[in-house]
């Protein structure tokens, strides 16, 4: 009897682990399901999701203008300040002073991609961007300036 | 393999690169691009992950992005036959003494990935923490940075590339 | 009684240390391990090692912006953790997400628990030496993190919940993803059997190992499928609803054997339990606003509350202390994995040390949940 | 037993508790030398039977530490919220209740290293999560870390 049990146990076992190298060898010989994406090779076809985040950028039409007022909205919602914003006071054509960005510093370093910036603009003028090779040999490259330079707010955009 | 066409111009300047010089020997020359070949082809990884960013390491370990088609697939448990130390995840005060000793573990040449916005200067954790290191490179020195948090597979998989470029460039026989 | 100042304890055990750099622990958790030739006399776990200080930092933070730090803690089942929050803060406010973002939430939090406890199937044959599952469990997993991608933004810490509901309406493409993903799910189900289930070896290593009894489970504050392995039933989903789960029909997997492999089969369980409310959600989701509406800065008033959901590994509890203001007095989470881990020096008595490792497995830690 | 019926039972036990039913579950407030007896009760009286700690944790209020204590009964499923008040802020300390919920060893060595709070009859008291040499106690509405910046 126990010989029995031994013996049966040991056929047991050989044949479990004989029923998962059948499946491993089933897709050793069937191809038609390959699931490796080829990364870098394909990068010229690797598209994102649309809603892919992957940077916070800061779109500039043709006559290097952008839609951001200067409210700070994303600097206070971003629940860890990798947004700082410095504006700076311009003298418009007729003489009023108007609060403007000088420069949109974004620590990309530090960035969780958490979105709450985004929906937090009124104006609409940052969105997510698709680009994800971000790896550098130097950290301050990761310190970015969103905003052009020479860059103007769009017309019509505070009213 | 065309990344290095694709990778800005600077984006392969990093402190400490050793340029070409004209007066170079042809066989040393070509004996360090022979050793260079094989070190960048050859990274084995530590399994070293604290946190999120440890599973999508584990993503890129997988049969979707496969990091073996670089070579990496050897990922050891023991930093004494590791080559690079992916550090994946936040680094606490308590856990700085331990990589230190792991780094310090590995044998020459060593390189160090900083994945994530936690390794790359405390991320998420940055402000009003107590036991955060602001940044893996207060402690070991650091090869490549891959900001995301995480970052996908992919970004993880460039990372890993640039750094060969990096290898590549290195001189082993040049040394003046 | 601090284990490991030198290598012999007082009574004779010989210490080890396991971690915090060890493949098998699945970060950075340390146990001291009493031994007594290969016997396991005593565990002592040393934590910390990647203690962040969450709860300090939400202090600091809007009622908005806290959300988020909690997807960094079980990061395997981020929307569950994000739900939490979100519930716990409608709860204080006395507002109620639309139905859409509740149903919304429910799929992203089943479609988060599979995903995690296929990634629990894949390192769980990873540890204890299968190298193959890990392939097989990752490829469905992958499938599952496109669609919460194509959906959220992002793979692991989405962030998608905000207070009364979600942040985004669903892509176009969800329902169809999601019900072609099911469908591989369906019909790679047998593989996972083939592989693992059925095999003797694995299960010889699992069947006997780190029993832990009803009473205990109880005492030491066990929850999720480490609790239903020993017959304790505290599925949250089950005794205290949320979210609208009280309308799905769903069982509670209980095992009352209380080892290794009993956990290993409730989370099987859960796996069918987890595709089948999806599919009774995925057709049904109501039509309608995907946000409440809530005012853009969010005061809580005087008072305590606390929500429980069910994550993938067991019952996480937000506390949130109020003053009035517009961040959070104190904020604490209950994570399961800190009762669960608790409970391993129990399970792993008079065990072999090779057999931690799979109790270690079965119990399914993630560390940055244990210490926050 | 619905709110009311443990409030007057519990009031039956220890007249000096005060409640407070503003919130989800009913919160009795009790000084922090009384806890070990009420705890025994109601971990071992058949109508109350709360066998599940789900949730042990400390306040700061500036004046005053509060530990708080989530009870839930797996047999009876009602809910019941323990408050004790540690009025010495410079010195705190209170009994542990290891010995009825076996939870709480790993949950009160957390408290004792983010609040400071001593437990008596604890079995290994230590610092759970900081080193041994950390000073002060971090989730104390008091500790300065110099090291630690500001948002």
């Amino acid at each position: 009897m126990f010989l029995k049990e031994y013996f049966g146990t040991i056929f047991n076992s050989v044949k479990s682990l004989l029923t998962g190298m059948k499946l491993t060898g089933y897709y050793f010989t069937h191809l038609k399901e390959i699931v490796t994406e080829e990364y870098p090779d394909n990068r010229a076809t690797l598209k994102m999701a649309e809603r892919f985040r992957g940077e916070v950028t800061m779109p500039h039409n043709e006559n290097n203008e952008h839609r951001c007022t200067g409210c700070q909205s994303c600097e206070l919602a971003c629940p860890n300040g990798s947004i700082k914003i410095i504006t700076k006071q311009e003298i418009q054509a007729d003489g009023k002073k108007k609060k403007r960005i000088d420069t949109w510093v974004y620590h990309l370093d530090m960035c969780t991609l958490c979105n709450l910036c985004v929906i937090a603009c009124p104006s609409e003028a940052i969105v997510m961007g698709q680009n994800f090779e971000h790896s550098v040999y130097d950290k301050k490259q990761l310190k970015k300036i969103l905003n052009k330079t020479g860059s103007k707010l769009m017309e019509g955009v505070e009213e | 393999m065309d990344i290095k066409n694709n990778v800005p111009a600077n984006k392969l300047i990093f402190p400490g690169q050793i340029h070409e010089t004209p007066d170079g020997g042809f066989l040393i020359t070509k004996l360090d691009e022979v050793i260079n070949w094989a070190r960048s082809n050859s990274l084995w990884p530590l399994i070293f992950g604290t946190s999120c960013c440890a599973i999508e390491m584990m993503s890129a370990a997988d049969a979707k992005y496969d990091w073996s088609r670089f070579g990496f697939e050897v990922a050891r448990a023991s930093p004494r036959q590791a080559d690079l130390i992916i550090v994946a995840g936040t680094i606490v005060m308590k856990m700085a003494p331990v990589l230190k000793r792991l780094y310090d573990q590995m044998p020459d040449p060593k390189y160090v990935i900083a994945m994530g916005a936690c390794t790359i200067s405390g991320g998420p954790f940055f402000y009003n923490t107590y036991s955060v290191v602001k940044g893996v490179d207060h402690i070991i020195p650091v090869d490549v940075y891959v900001p995301g948090c995480p970052p996908r597979p992919e970004a993880l998989l460039h990372s890993m590339i640039t750094l060969q470029e990096k290898i590549k460039n290195e001189a082993f026989f040049r040394k003046s | 009684m601090l284990l490991g100042q030198d290598h012999i304890t007082e009574e004779g055990e010989f210490v080890i240390n396991m971690g915090p750099q060890h493949p098998a622990t699945h970060g950075v958790l340390h146990l001291k391990i009493g031994l007594d030739g290969e016997t396991i006399k005593k565990i002592e776990p040393h934590l910390g090692y990647i203690h962040r200080s969450i709860e300090k930092m939400c202090e600091q933070l809007s009622y908005r912006q806290f959300i988020f730090t909690t997807s960094r803690m079980d990061y395997l089942s981020a929307h569950i953790n994000n739900q939490a929050c979100v519930l716990a803060v409608e709860k204080a406010l006395q507002v109620e997400a639309t139905p859409r973002a509740k149903a919304i939430r429910v799929l992203m939090a089943e479609l988060t628990r599979l995903a995690s406890h296929q990634l629990w199937w894949a390192c769980m044959g990873l540890d204890l030496g299968a190298v193959t599952p890990f392939f097989y469990a990752f490829r469905e997993r992958e499938a599952i993190n496109t669609i919460i991608e194509e959906t959220c933004g992002t793979r692991l810490t989405q962030n998608y919940m905000v207070p009364g509901g979600v942040m985004m309406d669903i892509h176009p493409n969800f329902q169809k993803r999601v019900k072609e993903v099911l469908k591989q799910i369906k019909e790679k189900a047998h593989e996972y059997d083939e592989l693992l289930t059925g095999n003797v070896i694995f299960q010889q290593r699992l069947k006997g190992v780190g029993y832990l009894s009803k009473e205990d489970a109880v005492s030491y504050g066990c929850s999720g499928p480490t609790a239903r392995a020993s017959g304790v039933s505290c599925d949250v989903r089950k005794l205290f609803p949320y979210d609208g789960y009280e309308q799905l029909k769903f069982d509670e997997i209980l095992n009352t054997e209380g080892d290794s492999w009993a956990r290993y089969l409730v989370r099987l369980g859960e796996m069918k339990q987890s595709i089948s409310i999806i599919e009774q959600l995925i057709d049904n989701i109501p039509e309608g606003d995907f946000q409440a509406k809530t005012k853009n800065v969010i005061k809580l008033p005087k008072g305590d509350f606390y929500q429980r959901v069910e994550t993938a590994r067991g019952e996480l509890g937000v506390y949130i202390v109020s003053d009035g203001g517009a961040t959070p007095y104190r904020c604490k989470f209950r994570s399961p994995n800190f009762s669960n881990l608790s409970a391993i020096p129990k399970m792993a008595e008079g065990a072999k040390i090779g057999d931690l490792v799979a109790i270690m497995a079965t119990v399914d830690l993630v560390i940055p949940d244990i210490d926050r | 037993m619905t709110n009311e019926e443990l409030k007057y039972s519990i009031t039956e036990l220890l007249p000096v508790a005060t409640y407070d039913e503003s919130g989800e579950f009913l919160n009795i407030i009790i000084p922090s030398d009384e806890l070990i007896p009420l705890m025994k009760e109601l971990r071992s009286k058949k109508e109350f039977d709360f066998d599940y700690l789900f949730c042990l944790t400390c306040i700061d209020w500036k004046d005053h530490l509060m530990m708080v204590y989530h009870l839930l009964s797996k047999v009876h499923k009602h809910c019941i919220v323990v408050k004790a008040k540690i009025t010495d802020i410079q010195n705190p300390k209170i009994e542990s209740v290891n010995c009825i919920w076996k939870t709480a060893e790993l949950n009160e060595d957390e408290v004792y290293d983010l609040f400071g709070i001593r437990f008596l009859n604890h079995p290994n008291l230590r610092r759970l999560f900081l080193e041994e040499d950390w000073k002060g106690f971090p989730l104390r509405k008091n500790y300065v870390d110099e090291n630690m910046i500001k948002l």
